[in-house]
């Protein structure tokens, strides 16, 4: 079992979400987050105070999957969350020791299979 | 004869009025829960279709029509001889105009006791029945030429009972049939935008302005009396509630303050034209003291009368109805004397017409839920209740972010006015299985 | 002769046509998503400044100056003339100034079309240009003493053509012009705020009891008959909306809601002083229909006229003029008769009055666009559009919870008026390598 | 003699400017951190109480008793003699309350220096005693029949110097008093909401229509100019303040175009009923300079007159002030005549009047807060600073999602109107370790 | 060490913190995000646009809990979380190989143990 | 490669970016969340409503390192974050298996160092 975190752009959320469906990836949990890299930063004004913006807006992608979807889910994200501008995000893949389905209490990859 | 400058007067107040039902939406829909907050709002919004809709048809007939002692009658009807000819100073349809303005607000201000739980087609069905069966003859009763101002003589300026009383009994009575939300005394109820509490109350003081001011029907010194009383009255009951508040808590609380504006609106409302400003902040830091710990106390109750109509606007009219025949002066233009120029009757006529409006309107409001019970359901179900009613009985969100939300589209209707054909056409999300492959 | 009471209701109609802007801007800007808040709103607001210097400069003149039946002259260029005589029952600079609030409001309406795309310079350059060139010479065919008025006798009380179908025309054209937004069919616009649609609603229909209102020039009986319709009108569609918002979706939409409190509104403009209430009703009922299915329907297109400019206001406009044509009474004060009094010749006059403003309006504003296109760029580009065009256009976020926000402070600029030396200064974030050591 | 239209007028007139004081509540909250958005805005709700109820009492009485040349006497304590009798044309009771609106909205202002770190109690105690000991005399001086009026011949149509001077002085040398907040200089300013800065601004120049148009107390000519420059002078400075904000930044902000609308409202308001709608944009275009340039000028200070209520208001004001003193024509009713009717000396009147209102605030201001510094902290401690006014000062969050959120209740109130008996009681979190297993 | 990141509905948050609490485990962060999953879709219409919502709220738990407390936290989480409908969430235990309390310095275990 | 998550107090991020950026940690993705620890809590009252607020807002930073960063990175947060009061926060190291680069596929450590 692995937990892939990705962070992506918000505006390619869609599109990932649906090539996530593609490959029968359907379960996941989305947050809004701001991330910090290499992209510009913008400057704002307000009044006589000007900052600089060093965060932008994120989505992070937590998912998880048994080990036979990784490489799927890995290629759906990065095909489709990537413009090919600084800013695209990463993907991490994080180990997972157990995963349990809470409605039922069912255990690891029963867990992350979504009910028909 | 009309007077234009009265007309203007009142033409202004039934604007200021009209504003208060926007109003009495953000006040209401910042204290409920985000996913309740669009429900809330269109419970008063709504009102200005329905009661906005009947008023003209039948509400306005049956509250100011001839009829009898107890309601109106029918000759009214579709605005029949509803014209510009005088009426008083002010041209007749500007009176109706005015009063229909009055209409609107107070069916909504019963949204308060039901939100979080109630189906909007029963809500709606409730105030346009509400609207003809209690609002209309209670109106009639006291400025229709009914019992409540012939016979009793009880002194109601611009609303005490017609309006708050009329209201915060219907509101008790309506948590009371529908019951309390699910989570109710389990999850608190946080406001989920204090701001537009302060700006529905801001708004609604506005409003007030032409409520109370208006209800003069003339650009006179009843109406600045009128006018002024309504300025001070809150500004008493604030500096009140401050206090209590700080003893209360330590701290001065702004949906505490947002909530003694509207108390000190409410008691001075039957009195604004009667009383002189000194009276005037007297009701003003009087009238906090009992709605002030009817909050308090009705949060540790069974009862969910969820934004606490009863407390703010029934007692806070109950108050001011009776302080109105304490402090009512003749020396002010007021039709019968109050206890201070040594007539304790009109103490007694007060309360008498509170006991009245109050009985009548609980127990038709009672009777009129009941019926639309029969016919539809009251409630959402559990799960709706949870998801929370935007999306449940509107199918929207009150702040949404996109994301996530993926396009229906019907495919034959795209691209019939499609004149920039190059650019790739709007998809249908497909989840098909072929597609899925 | 100058009548006080007139006097004070057009003052207080003015202020209210003027709080329309605001509320425009809180209308539209709901409906749009949170990174083009700002951008929207400010299209409104910035309508205050360049058509609020521009009309004492240059467009009063062209839209009330003697001219010819086209348009105006220069004679009150810089309000040359326009000073506290009497015009009518009002001087001649609260006229003036009426008029003027509708200038801004409708130039202010055209921007709902072009939202999230169209860069501000650009927007500018374009409402200035309009107000001239479009606004002003329609403004004169139909209240200066113009053609549409005089040779064609068609009606239009407060501004259907001048204002509603002017802007819509406008709004459908620049949508056109500036081509739809690059994400337009594969991301749903979803209402970033809608408790602020509801209150840009609540204050637009306040705000309306002045410009229909206030439209009557005086605190009169057609004022009041003005006011009347403009309260029962949306009351009615809004009562159609909910219908076919329940007939379509099975819910009653706040979105809708809100928009049907426009639509309305809209309709009942050009007739408000010209027909009965219950015509009102009527014309408010049926101008439900078309915006409901023309909103349905244009969202299923590539016209990203966002904001439906063009289905509220232009269709709701000409719905309004044509049935002003059906309803209009002589009895109730109109200059022409109506249908319903038997003259079917004034629905073909409304008709062309409308088919002209639409033409001259949409050709114009092609016009002014392509012109301004060889100067300004029109659009923002893609990034800054993905970006939002409140950081693209003004540099500034809507809600900013100031995390990551570091201060960029001149050095020098620092200690000029440093009253308070022992405290640490401000700090340059220093990102240089040696200060990273 | 007592005129109708007039009083109809100042009505709604005293209505738009206490509307006002909720706008300000918006102009200020928004432009905050939403940790302190709740007490930003109660410091101008409260005013509404403190100064509603302290001006019957004795601020009016001070203000307007005939007293001598520096201040008035207890003639009137307790609205003494404030009857329904002309005083010109108008009630003199509407006088009171219009003139009362100006006190609480005054007051109001001068919170904007010290958002953030004036703990509540004491900035209740400072707007009651400043109030009483520097609003009132000033006014006395002014329009009260005091020296400034009499002697020094200074004109102040609707309050250049009563009102914005007044707050700039008072706001400077708080913020002076209270010093700056902690993290001020290093942690960036930024508005939580950019629409409720815009929000305040439209309401705000709505109600401003009231603040200068019902100064003239009359619905007549006089109105009808304070009218117009006050619709004018705004889109002239904002026009300025968007070329310059262009020039400075390359884009247009929100927040700079709502403080450019505040700064051409108070530039003109001692202008407003004395001077041409041509000088009227001159002087709102001349404005925006001075305060355009104090603002970027303050940020880098220690000055942390938070909402720059010196700069907007306090400089708005000298130069509106200055500038009446050159544009004022008796032609068009002025009292006096300015430089361009070639009397320079009004100039000088103008200018002492400013030093005079701005010496006596900023030394009594200072007084003031120093005496309640000695009984009340004037500040809140560092960790509330921290964790934010709302919380520490008012126990209430602005924006709270009942996330986490545990019930206290007190097991004997519950259940006393337990009308569902069956349905599980609230329950109260408990914590103690046997409930823990 | 582990690091339990719950996935539950808003409403069961009350519960799960009591719950939580009972078994000594007083330490966690929350967030809200949004979660994809078998759950029913919700579909909303503004004007003329209809959309599917994929994404429902959720919260998050983030726990981190040295071994013994392991069990016991899941099952505080899954006894409060559940309701029996689609939906309910997810658990993930993830191995943590360094806990750092940043007020003290303290490590691991230590860093995890509330202060008294 | 090792996921930092880090909790703080919104008032130290900037602090905590600044001498992130000066160690060089150049990426990263923060959070909005809230906390509950052994921190005061807070008493809320809204009309006849009173609350105990259970949860403080707090700040989440994900940051993915290449090992040499790990204790520069650790360091530089637990400096800057601290106040020395109860809540400053925790941190919590996690391995991680794999980090992508969606902009241009690279992995793992090439993955995470900053485009100059
Ligand atoms: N080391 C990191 N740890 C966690 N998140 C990171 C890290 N580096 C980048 N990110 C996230 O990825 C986003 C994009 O990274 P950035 O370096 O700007 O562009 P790119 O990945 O295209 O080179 C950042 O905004 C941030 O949210
Ligand atoms: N594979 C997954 N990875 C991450 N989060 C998931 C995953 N599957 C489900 N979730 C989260 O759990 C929530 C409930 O899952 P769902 O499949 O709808 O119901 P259930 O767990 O009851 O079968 C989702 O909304 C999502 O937040
Ligand atoms: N076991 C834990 N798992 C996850 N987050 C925690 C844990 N313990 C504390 N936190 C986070 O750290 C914050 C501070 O913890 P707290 O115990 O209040 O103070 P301190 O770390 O100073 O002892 C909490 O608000 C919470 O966000």
């Amino acid at each position: 079992m692995k937990l892939i975190k990705a962070v992506i752009r918000p505006d390619r959320l869609n599109d990932v979400l649906k090539a996530l469906y593609r490959v029968e990836v359907k379960g996941m949990t989305v947050s809004r987050v701001h991330g910090h890299g290499a992209e510009a930063e913008t400057v704002e004004t307000y009044r006589g105070t000007t900052v600089k913006m060093e965060l932008t807006e994120k989505i992070m992608i937590d998912v998880g999957v048994s080990e036979p979807y990784v490489e799927a889910t890995i290629d759906a994200i990065v095909e489709n969350a990537r413009t090919g501008d600084v800013g695209d995000g990463k993907i991490f893949v994080l180990p997972v020791e157990r995963v349990v389905r809470i409605r039922t209490g069912e255990v690891d990859s029963a867990a992350v299979t979504p009910v028909k | 004869m009309i007077s234009a400058p009265d007309t203007a007067w009142v033409l202004i107040s039934t604007a200021l009025v009209l504003l208060m039902t926007p109003a009495l939406a953000f006040f209401y829909g910042g204290l409920v829960r985000s996913k309740n907050a669009l429900n809330t709002m269109m419970m008063s919004f709504i009102a200005m279709s329905v009661a906005g809709v009947l008023w003209p048809l039948v509400g306005y007939s049956l509250a100011f029509g001839e009829g009898n002692s107890f309601i109106g009658d029918f000759s009214m009807v579709l605005m029949n001889g509803v014209d510009l000819e005088a009426n008083g100073t002010i041209p007749h349809m500007l009176f109706f105009a005015f009063q229909g303005t009055f209409a609107i607000i107070t069916a909504a201000l019963v949204s308060g006791a039901v939100v979080g739980r109630m189906a909007f087609p029963a809500y709606m069905a409730f105030i346009g029945a509400w609207l003809v069966l209690v609002y209309a003859p209670v109106t009639h009763w006291v400025w229709g030429g009914g019992w409540v101002d012939h016979t009793l003589g009880a002194l109601d300026f611009a609303g005490g009972a017609v309006v708050h009383v009329n209201a915060g009994a219907a509101a008790l009575v309506a948590a009371y049939v529908l019951g309390p939300r699910k989570d109710y005394g389990r999850q608190a109820l946080l406001p989920h935008n204090v701001p537009f509490v302060l700006l529905g109350a801001g708004l609604l003081w506005f409003g007030w302005f032409g409520f109370n001011g208006g209800s003069a029907l003339a650009a006179d010194g009843i109406a600045v009396l009128a006018f002024t009383n309504t300025m001070l009255a809150p500004a008493a009951t604030l500096l009140v509630w401050a206090i209590l508040d700080l003893m209360n808590t330590k701290r001065v609380t702004a949906v505490g303050l947002a909530t003694g504006v509207v108390v000190g609106l409410v008691s001075i409302t039957p009195a604004a034209g009667f009383v002189s400003p000194v009276s005037a902040l007297v009701i003003g830091a009087l009238a906090a003291v009992p709605s002030y710990f009817a909050l308090e106390w009705r949060a540790r109750t069974r009862l969910d009368d969820s934004l606490d109509v009863f407390a703010a606007h029934g007692l806070g009219g109950i108050v001011g109805a009776i302080l109105t025949g304490v402090f009512a002066q003749t020396s002010l233009g007021s039709p019968a004397a109050g206890l201070v120029e040594g007539n304790p009757g009109q103490v007694l006529s007060q309360a008498l017409s509170v006991i009245a409006v109050f009985a009548y309107s609980g127990i038709l409001t009672v009777g009129i839920l009941k019926a639309i019970g029969l016919v539809l359901p009251l409630r959402v179900d559990d799960k709706q209740e949870r998801q929370g009613l935007d999306l449940a009985n509107h199918g929207e969100e009150a702040y949404s972010t996109g994301e996530g939300a993926l396009l229906l589209l019907d495919d034959e209707a795209v691209g019939v006015f499609d004149m920039d054909p190059d650019h790739d056409k709007p998809s249908r999300f497909v989840t098909t299985s072929e597609e899925a492959r």
